[in-house]
């Protein structure tokens, strides 16, 4: 999708009006952003060593690294991923060309996307408990805590997914049908490798999303900090680490704000994933 | 180049016809009756017949909003992915009806070819647009793709000018280039009946001439189907002309005849109306 | 005290997995324990999860979690479970430190907090409105406040309502003017760690852990563990490992005041 | 075929999904509505969930709460998320946006707690220097406020950018001012869009749980003025759900059940007005 740019027409006063207003709204946003990171930065630096990202914690937390905790991090992520991506953007394919057409269906499932968004995530923390831990048996595992948090990020991400699907232009789905190639064809081979860099964006902040999330896993994902051993053992991820050192152990705290840390470094990380890949995809798929 | 044509022939169970009898003795090939469609509470068409003949150049002139394009997409059922279209009548091919239920719409489609007003290629290269069509409705061998590829482009004259570069994207092609194209990847599927969709508005008088003239040279080995409201195109490219008008709401039949009739002895008051003042 | 040797009770090495679940207080500790004595009998894995009180109870109950950590005295309807009591904790009001009072009577106290005090002028302090900060319902500091100065839930005119001892500090120090309730050890800790709170003495009496190891100090909580009748061989080793001298190091390293003291 | 087979079912189990969580938390929530009833939810003096006779469980505080944090976040996050989204898509440098881009990925990225600790640690003092306690409505707004622009800003980017170059051109083709432009062609084909973005990241504020009970005070009462305290109904789960036993607990989830039908109701109507903007076709 070409970068629209609008040309630096005539200034006139209402013009310097919207320029100074999208400027000032960039700066509110990355305002707090550079606060939190300065405070962060502040805080956590001093506890921050390579040591730090592989020794397992002692003395609860307070000393030692966050091998194990960054290890169960990485797992239940894949695990959320791995059923969020597949079935995510299946659902998207289905709602944005199969059932294009407004019908009973697709106005049922967007709705109910909408409220699983909404739904607060000490709820959905709780049910993941009740129906993967203890309902499904998995116990408190990381199996169901990347479960849980596949519920908690699947509407995100389907919704992600069709808007990258819709900016495919309709002509294009029309020359296809015209030439009658086959459903799968059309959107494997020209639908889905235009659409590729708006899907890996979605990827990228779906994936945010769940490193964010502490209450939906407190419950699901366990609290201990060692290094799990399979997916049914039970390990902590990040978000809690800070969580528990920050709210449950006194002197916690620089610990926890070095985790924030390498919490954010992930992120920057996985936001700059798209964009290499949108590089890479922009050479063979070309924006129509 | 007939005797990969010969192959590819054996491959379909229908196959364009061979050099038939001139155009005078028109036999219908395409015959729509009794067509109405509604979108929502407008009414696009109502009751509108015509016969199609084989192997002849028809033009479907008319002022812009009267269901001109309504009517060639419903012929090969674009219309079934607009949502809230009711179509009611028949439209037969080759006596067989297209308009019922268990209609196979891949095959439809692949032997009613359409052209969009404004060109659509695939976001793909200039030969995957012509080439993965072929790949996808079965045709395995990779050199015959390739002979058909060239085959196609000779045919719409383009081969000259992307001969080198075959795998640049189609997107860097010119206006008139990228119709040509489309109109190839079309042929390449060997239709019977192309239907264009007012193919040169979006063009310059240079392409659009030569999207007229590869039209010109469709005659006789398809059933050609064109909607304009460039009425002096209408007059140099068509054998057959039909006149549709927008009357009470709806749009229907004015006349239809030859294109000569039309244009200088029309039967029906509206339509003198409507080609009245038609320059060479 | 026993002292237990790493091969359990009855001489043979056990093995299997203990799950531990109850008050976010106490995890932190099992946690760490439980980090040892794992190192201590290769084959055994102590699963500590939290999600409060009343959850340890149920589960331990149920027999879903092993042992159930409680932290508060049980209850009279929760005498069908076997207590283990593992350490006790001091309950200390804290105040902003920017506020000079040395110390409040007992009336005071309950003034400010059913709010019929509401400036530190009040009370020998500057001029500056009072913020009460209160646990919130069903923490067990919370309890062992209201049973010390005999108020009731709906007594107290709280400004700010806080969760874990954590944030109780943390608002403490961030709100001028502020006073609360906290376990003593945190409190202890933050004060050396340099966040600006103050610890007031109860009735005179210092509010340090050495005074309620010296059983002077009066308001002071249980922590305890619980479990239902039947206790497998690896959870009763565990239990005798978390009450034996072994774990007092721990438990004092981490501001709560072991048993054995 | 198969992948229709595919997005249908994948369709069906995010549909029984909801139902499951509803029916998980209305299940909890059974012994509450059965033996404290409906009504008292709404006419009991105050919230003391205390067990026996004399607790008291009127939820209202909470719900306004609730409601009043989540309107103001979203005052101040719709307007500044829209214009930010699109000053990156429209009129800066494209290094500019991608720096933005990546920015708000990680603002999306911190979790909760962090976010509330900086609310706890620098919003609150500042907040009580003008008036005590500091922890109040005002901060609940600002730090959800935090949370939830990167959400709109994202749905918002989108929209913006789906938007065809031709409608674009034909605009500046005209020589008319920015606003000109916007107004022309940029807005009328994103409102929808624009629409459905507020509703989802208004959801996820209402939702929102340890940024929201770090500062806001928790007090369940009714705030008279921005800087008095409020309880949302998250934080009401969150403070109290793991001491809670018996019919406090379930009156918990009925707090729980009576979230969710907020936010149920309020993803019809943010569809509702999506439609409404949108004439025919629905998003």
């Amino acid at each position: 999708m070409t970068e629209a740019r609008i040309h630096r027409s005539t200034t006139s006063k209402s013009d310097v009006a919207v320029q100074t207003a999208s400027w000032l709204a960039l700066v509110a946003l990355l305002v707090p952003l550079g606060l939190i990171v300065g405070d962060l930065l502040m805080r956590g630096a001093t506890s921050l060593s390579p040591q730090f990202l592989v020794d397992s914690p002692s003395k609860a937390g307070r000393e030692g690294g966050i091998g194990p905790v960054l290890l169960s991090t990485l797992l239940v992520m894949g695990v959320c991923l791995l059923v969020v991506v597949p079935l995510g953007l299946a659902a998207a394919i289905g709602l944005n060309e199969y059932l294009r057409r407004g019908g009973f269906a697709v106005r049922t499932v967007r709705i109910a996307l909408d409220v699983l968004a909404g739904t607060p995530s000490i709820a959905l923390g709780m049910f993941g408990y009740a129906f993967f831990c203890i309902a499904l048996g998995m116990g408190v595992s990381i199996l169901a805590g990347g479960l849980t948090l596949a519920c908690m990020v699947m509407p995100l991400y389907v919704r992600l997914s069709e808007q990258a699907l819709r900016t495919v232009p309709d002509d294009v789905r029309a020359a296809a049908d015209a030439l009658a190639l086959r459903r799968y064809t059309a959107i494997l081979r020209i639908v889905l490798p235009v659409a590729a860099p708006g899907l890996f964006a979605a990827t990228g902040l779906a994936l945010a999303r769940a490193l964010a999330e502490t209450a939906a896993l407190l419950f699901t994902s366990g609290y201990v900090s060692r290094t799990p051993g399979s997916l049914l053992d039970p390990g902590r991820v990040l978000a809690v680490h800070i969580f528990d050192l920050s709210m449950n152990v006194p002197g916690g705290d620089g610990p926890a704000y070095a985790t924030a840390l390498v919490l954010v470094a992930l992120l920057l990380s996985v936001s700059g994933v798209p964009r290499l890949v949108r590089g890479f995809t922009r050479r063979w798929s070309h924006p129509v | 180049m007939s005797q990969i044509d010969n192959r590819a022939r054996a491959l379909l169970p229908w196959c364009p016809m061979e050099k038939t009898a001139p155009c005078c003795t028109p036999r219908t090939y395409l015959e729509v009756t009794d067509l109405t469609v509604k979108y929502k509470n407008t009414t696009a068409l109502r009751h509108v017949s015509i016969e199609i003949p084989r192997g002849c150049v028809t033009a479907i002139v008319g002022p812009s909003g009267c269901g001109k394009s309504t009517l060639l997409h419903v012929i090969n059922r674009m219309t079934d992915a607009v949502a809230g279209c009711d179509v009611r009548g028949s439209v037969r091919l080759a006596g067989a009806e297209v308009l019922g239920k268990g209609v196979d719409l891949r095959m439809l489609r692949r032997r009613v070819g359409l052209i969009f007003q404004r060109p659509n290629p695939l976001p793909l290269s200039i030969a995957e647009n012509v080439l993965l069509p072929l790949r996808d409705h079965g045709f395995t061998g990779r050199e015959e793709r390739a002979s058909i590829l060239e085959r196609v482009l000779h045919e719409v004259g383009l081969w000259d000018e992307v001969a080198q570069r075959l795998n640049a994207p189609a997107a860097t092609l010119s206006g008139g280039q990228q119709q040509r194209l489309c109109i190839a990847r079309c042929l390449a599927l060997l239709p019977e009946v192309i239907l264009f969709d007012e193919p040169c508005s979006a063009l310059d008088p240079i392409a659009a001439e030569i999207i007229e003239q590869l039209i010109c040279r469709l005659r006789n080995r398809y059933t050609v189907v064109i909607v304009t409201h460039n009425l002096a195109q209408a007059r140099r490219v068509a054998d057959f002309t039909a006149v549709l008008w927008n009357r009470e709401g709806a749009s229907s039949l004015v006349e239809f005849g030859k294109t000569r009739h039309i244009f200088e002895r029309p039967t029906q008051g509206l339509t003198s109306l409507y080609v009245g003042g038609v320059t060479g | 005290m026993a002292v237990v040797t790493s091969t359990g009770a009855a001489g043979v090495s056990v093995t299997g997995t203990v799950s531990v679940v109850g008050s976010s207080t106490i995890a932190p500790v099992l946690g760490e324990l439980g980090r040892l004595f794992e190192a201590g009998h290769p084959g055994t894995r102590i699963n500590v999860e939290t999600g409060g009180s009343t959850r340890g109870i149920v589960e331990a109950r149920s027999g879903r979690a092993d042992i159930g950590m409680v932290s508060r005295a049980l209850t009279v309807n929760e005498q069908d479970l076997a207590a283990y009591l593992v350490a006790r904790d001091g309950v200390a009001l804290i105040l902003h430190s920017g506020l000079e009072v040395q110390s409040l009577k007992r009336e005071q106290v309950i003034d400010i907090y059913t709010g019929r005090i509401d400036r530190w002028v009040g009370v020998g302090g500057p001029d500056a409105p009072i913020s009460v900060i209160h646990k919130a319902e069903g923490r067990s500091t919370l309890e062992v406040f209201l049973d010390h100065f005999g108020l009731k839930p709906t007594d107290v005119r709280p400004s700010v309502v806080v969760g874990d001892n954590q944030q109780c500090i943390k608002s403490v120090a961030s709100i001028p003017g502020a006073i609360g309730y906290v376990s003593i050890g945190a409190a202890e800790f933050a004060v050396a760690d340099g966040v600006g709170i103050r610890l007031l003495p109860l009735d005179g009496i210092c509010a340090t852990t050495a005074n309620v190891r010296a059983k002077r100090y009066a308001l002071t909580r249980e922590l305890n563990l619980v479990t239902d009748a039947t206790v497998s061989p690896v959870t009763r080793a565990f239990i005798d490992f978390v009450l034996s001298s072994d774990a007092t190091e721990t438990i004092r390293d981490l501001y709560f005041v072991p048993i054995g003291d | 075929m198969l992948l229709a087979v595919i997005g249908r079912s994948a369709a069906v189990t995010v549909a029984g999904l909801v139902i499951l969580i509803a029916g998980f938390l209305l299940l909890h929530a059974q012994p509450a509505l059965r033996e404290i009833g409906f009504v008292r939810f709404f006419a009991d003096a105050s919230w003391n969930p205390s067990p026996g006779p004399e607790g008291r469980f009127d939820i209202v505080p909470a719900l306004v709460g609730s409601a009043l944090a989540t309107a103001l976040a979203a005052l101040i996050a719709v307007p500044i998320g829209i214009t930010a989204a699109l000053g990156s898509t429209f009129f800066v440098h494209r290094a500019v946006a991608r720096l933005v881009d990546s920015g708000v990925g990680v603002l999306a990225g911190l979790p909760s707690v962090v976010i509330g600790l900086w609310g706890l640690t620098a919003l609150v003092p500042w907040i009580a220097r003008i008036r005590a306690p500091g922890a109040s409505l005002l901060a609940a707004a600002l730090v959800l406020a935090v949370m939830v622009v990167p959400t709109i800003y994202v749905a918002s980017r989108g929209a913006f950018k789906s938007i065809p170059k031709t409608c674009l051109d034909g605009a500046t083709a005209l020589g008319m001012t920015r606003i000109g432009i916007l107004r022309a062609a940029v807005l009328p084909t994103v409102k929808p869009a624009l629409a459905v973005g507020a509703v989802l990241a208004i959801t996820r504020a209402l939702g929102e749980t340890m940024a929201v009970v770090m500062v806001a005070g928790n007090v369940a009462a009714i705030p008279r003025s921005l800087f008095d305290p409020v309880r949302t109904l998250t934080a009401n789960i969150a403070l109290e759900l793991p001491y809670a036993t018996g019919l406090h607990r379930s009156a918990l989830f009925a707090g729980g059940a009576g979230l969710m039908a907020l936010t149920w109701s309020l993803v019809v109507l943010g569809r509702c007005i999506s439609r409404a903007w949108s004439g025919e076709h629905n998003d």
